[in-house]
């Protein structure tokens, strides 16, 4: 057991599997820069080398569609986009092309792309500068997508990500970069055997949430404690394909719900999570209708002042909770 | 929009046609490359009476008219490189040697198909052959094939990637981008357009300023070759140039190949679908400058190919396409499972 | 009143906008061609001059961003994607500019474009030419979403997203061209006052769908009536900013939730519509966990054997529902 | 890869710097362009102490070094122009005569802002200079621009529009597209590239096969113009011509404008965020190379500037920016009911 930061866990899974894998290497914007995706990446370009740690010119659609096609041929690139915002422009190669090569050529062909998407908001960055839309890569068949929340997931998940098959989205958030854990040794573990995990154990709401929103869900079942509600905390870790059984188990036993997210409500990720209770769990068994927390629905703003109440902290959450609990 | 040239002859139809040049390429050579021009216009046409017939109905975008590019460009390939074709890519893969009755399997939606029914006409697959996939996104390939030669390149192999693609997709930025990291990264790949003077409906006067698109290339310091692309002997040679410089590491090219496609833009039909300012003059001119037609006048007078031959060849190549097509029709269609079994590699995950 | 269909509809509602505004123009692929759009943009360009309907080369992107930047200068442009597959490669301008300009730039700039997107499937035309990313639009706040199911609607939505001075995505589906129905003359309506509209009463069971899908419950609940089963359908019609009320108030009503949506499921529009209904229903007045019916988590197929099952029918959603009301 | 110049001494910092031609144009104008410049230089170096100090906390990116493009392309310009910028845009903000106090009340933050303190840095606003927008995904705003020339066409203006992008924009697909749109529609648009030889921490020998970047518009048969953009009246007067044939309607035009910012590419440092091979020799010669003390020198050399003046400028401009700095300091920050009532003209609708 080291203890590890989340940024240190994203740096220490490249290492991993450039040393492990000569068939891997990544390419993106930023890659010969000591800290264009903060620390994730430094140094990667002279341990492994340019030709591994390839950095290119302002083309996301050309750099990912690249990607692909090395895949194709043996390969594990992972390519690095620094802001979600500019990865729109990368939409057909991971949409039309990734997410569907190998169902629509009779699936003997694996895209085995990873694609690291990275939450860059706050510091008032603004509207164009700030997007999380793991909501869109989830809704598409053929990507599978991952949001890790602890510093262990943000290693082990990207080392999955890289050797599974298929195209993986793989998002992780700058907010959470300086948060330090326990982190054990490396184990390869295959991407579909991966799901939600229970944080936190808790008997009377049950919190849902992804990435820094899993944060969140932590820190305001912290504040919950203290009023006396105890929240179980599930840790949604792969959103697509979504197993929603350990969400369904908790909300069976705690009879209320809420999804915190960080992105939009409408067709979020937070919706989908309300939907598969709504599917799953009788309604007999809801003691309130379920709660979602999310962004308000407006772009970003950049002013401080209106940062300030864009982006729910762990405070308002708990109060949103306790109104659910009681 | 006025009409800005740079082609010249190549585009006009009604320039005099030049007699082909068979150089010094041996007979054996140019009567293996007539037969197979031959065989995609033969499985084409099948594949334009299974449309008009109703039997195909996935949308199948025929390159009758344009054999000369395909096989003019593959017979510079081997099977370890990578094509990589757009939505008309049926010549690419006969081409390359793709079999007939996985190419119809697959047009039918059947489970012997290229793509198992899958794909149909705008997804074929081979990669045995060196055709690498083929999809319908205008450009959808450039990008993937440029990745598939720096996959090449970091092998430390001589293998060449080829997107082949057309002029109405040198209107994608992406081409641009794609054309920009093949540069920048000294890839083995060689672009191949197959400039038939439309995209769909429209002319290509009617959508860039000039006719030729190999400047596209220039400007990103590419090697380009334009060529006359139902001359199968200078196209040929011209991909044998670039297909050399690109195997010794020198680089990416671009060539651009000049031709026109008979029918429509997608379907059977040769009088609608075919351009907005598309006249039956148009046609009749181009199709006498008939890729196919011009080789064989070719050979016979160089006496390489003697009286009839042709003849057997057409009755022997319609022999393979019905064959192949008989075996397609018996096919089974893919089971219902095939829906989900394919979206993933292993079993859809997380459970 | 008049019968028209509703490719025709939409063909009606281009004449009126062209004819009574000059500022309104129209651009996008295949417009100079008679068939390219069905014959929904029949002869525009005769009528109204290649200047005002205006063919272009395959450039979404530029062509999205210059009808953009023309809404910017008091020109109301309908920009045509003739299918939402091509659609994605104008995520940009239509994500990251069109639905953010107005809020980032302080109110007051009108990106008043409207952006007609097709969805075009079946016909074994496969993965990459089927599309219906409806979801994905309604997940992003300053874009107005709108998806007419009825030949009135066709028309008289597009000239609502028109005058709209916001961006509004138009979603028609060629499924739906040749339906038929009265349509009384053309008055203009704001967009902002239109939502969902109950198209048929029942007791039993509420159906939400959009589009085509509004089509399918309204057959489905046909055949449901046969076994005595009454369903009330709503047709949602503006996805967002999406209005749940009416929705809310049926299912309060009737106690049985079932989405219909021509999307994928996972954070799709069918996943919206249980998320508001769990959210704001509450769990006691549920009679039954609420229902999906979507596409299967796969990409499009081509052959038609898989066509069949992959693109649910009346019969199957009836089926589906019997089994809710039962 | 190795470099392959065509700028030569245009982009060689080292290359002897030739004396500013000041032409035939008047004192008057000249000293005002002198003015404008020392008020971008002044203004962005309190940005970079703000950004140091962390009272501007949205990313900031300087021109600093950069002025002699903005002023001499506006000068070109009216009011009723369309320009739109990208990430690194006070420069012509404040060329266009945009105000100071509400480009400082948007950096920081506050209601009186030129975007009421929605944006930020990155995205000004004052559509009453000309200036419409701009916003930092790179290239983002040069199709919208070419949207705008439309515009301007279809109302039988004289109207021009004018994106400024960078070098590395041009690696942006879209800006090809929009190249060929502007082209094939003859419209009135002005496309103009800072190319400072830097795309964030690479130089364009990294990414770029040779260092100008008017192929691109050569290649879609686009009027193009190559300056020295840190000679502000070679750039007018290159900017003048492709603006008057735009305005006649002859159709689009490409202004490069071979630069550099002595800053890093973000923030207020100079030493970090530069460029990766970036030296501080090769700043150093560009310093030399100041955009502002060329046209000092110039103006003293024709005696159009006398003892002091210069002084007298900066010592004036200063106390603008002071007065306008102080006046930001003190407006509000935008109301909470800001964020939900942009969004759309109308009330969230559908109620
Ligand atoms: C991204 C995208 N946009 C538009 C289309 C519709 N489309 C299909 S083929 C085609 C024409 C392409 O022309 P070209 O590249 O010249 O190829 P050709 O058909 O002439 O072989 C178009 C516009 C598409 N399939 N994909
Ligand atoms: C679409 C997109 N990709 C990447 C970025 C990150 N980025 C911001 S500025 C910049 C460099 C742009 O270089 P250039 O166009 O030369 O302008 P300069 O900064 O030199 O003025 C990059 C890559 C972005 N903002 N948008
Ligand atoms: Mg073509
Ligand atoms: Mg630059």
């Amino acid at each position: 057991m080291a203890v590890m930061s989340y940024a240190d866990g994203i740096l220490d899974g490249f290492r991993y599997l450039l040393r492990t894998y000569p068939k891997c290497f990544t390419i993106g914007q930023g890659l010969w820069s000591p800290w264009y995706v903060g620390t994730t990446m430094k140094d990667l370009d002279e341990e492994f080398g340019k030709e591994r740690v390839i950095d290119t010119p302002v083309s996301e659609l050309a750099t990912t569609g690249a990607a692909i096609g090395a895949s194709l041929h043996g390969y594990r690139p992972i390519v690095i986009h620094p802001r979600m915002d500019f990865m729109l422009l990368a939409s057909d190669p991971i949409v039309n092309q990734a997410a569907k090569w190998r169902h629509m050529l009779g699936g003997g062909v694996s895209p085995a792309v990873t694609i690291r998407s990275i939450i860059n908001r706050g510091g008032e960055q603004g509207a164009q500068h700030s997007q999380a839309l793991h909501a869109w890569y989830a809704h598409i068949p053929g990507l599978r997508v991952v949001m890790p929340a602890t510093p262990a997931d943000a290693r082990d998940l990207l080392i999955s990500a890289t050797l599974c098959d298929d195209p993986v989205i793989y998002i992780d958030d700058r907010w959470c970069y300086e948060w330090t854990d326990d982190v054990g040794p490396i184990s390869e573990q295959p991407l579909e055997q991966q799901g939600p995990k229970v944080l936190r154990p808790g008997t009377d709401v049950t919190i849902a949430a992804a990435g820094y929103s899993t944060r969140l869900a932590l820190d305001a079942a912290d504040v919950l404690e203290a009023s006396g509600v105890s929240a179980e905390v599930v840790d949604v870790r792969v959103l697509n394909p979504f197993d929603p059984d350990p969400i369904v188990r908790s909300v069976e036993k705690t009879g209320r719900f809420a999804a915190i997210d960080g992105g939009w409500s409408t067709c979020g990720f937070s919706a989908e999570l309300l939907a598969t209770v709504a599917e799953k769990v009788a309604p007999q068994m809801l003691k309130a209708p379920s709660v979602r927390i999310t962004l308000p629905d407006a772009p970003a703003p950049t002013s401080k002042a209106l940062e300030e109440v864009y982006y729910p902290d762990d405070n308002i959450i708990a109060e949103r909770l306790r109104a659910l609990a009681a | 929009m006025e009409l800005r040239t740079t082609l010249g002859a190549l585009a006009d139809p009604h320039s005099p046609i030049e007699p082909l040049e068979l150089r010094n390429l041996p007979a054996s050579q140019l009567t293996e490359d007539l037969r197979t021009m031959v065989r995609i216009r033969q499985a084409e046409a099948a594949v334009g009476d299974m449309v008009e017939s109703g039997e195909a109905k996935c949308p199948c975008h025929l390159g009758i008219g344009q054999e000369g590019v395909a096989v003019g460009i593959c017979g510079a390939l081997t099977a370890k490189d990578r094509l990589y074709g757009g939505h008309r890519a049926h010549s690419q893969y006969i081409a390359l040697g793709g079999d007939l009755t996985a190419m119809f399997a697959e047009i039918l939606g059947k489970q012997t198909g290229t793509s198992k029914g899958m794909g149909g006409s705008m997804h074929l697959y081979a990669p045995e052959t060196g055709f690498h996939g083929s999809v319908p996104i205008v450009a959808g390939t450039v990008p993937v094939a440029v990745g598939a030669a720096l996959a090449a390149k970091m092998d430390g192999s001589d293998v060449v990637a080829v997107p082949v693609f057309g002029d109405g997709a040198c209107e994608e930025g992406g081409v641009h981008e794609a054309l920009n990291m093949a540069s920048i990264m000294t890839l083995p790949v060689v672009f191949v357009v197959e400039n038939n003077l439309y995209s769909s409906h429209l002319d290509i006067n009617l959508r860039q300023p000039f006719d030729s698109v190999a400047r596209f290339a220039q400007a990103h310091g590419i090697e380009t070759e334009v060529v006359d692309g139902n001359d199968v002997v200078a196209t040929r040679l011209a991909m044998e140039r670039l297909v050399a410089r690109a195997r010794r590491g020198e680089g990416p090219g671009f060539l651009e190949a000049v031709t026109y496609r008979w029918r429509g833009h997608v379907g059977h039909r040769e009088d609608i679908d075919v351009g907005v300012r598309r006249s039956s003059e148009e046609v009749a001119a181009w199709r006498a400058r008939d890729p196919i037609q011009r080789l064989v006048d070719a050979l016979i007078s160089r006496k390489d190919l003697g009286e009839g031959e042709f003849d057997a060849i057409t009755t022997h190549v319609q022999g393979e396409v019905d064959s192949a097509l008989a075996a397609a029709r018996q096919a089974d269609y893919p089971p219902v499972k095939a829906l989900l079994d394919m979206v993933y590699a292993h079993a859809a995950g997380g459970r």
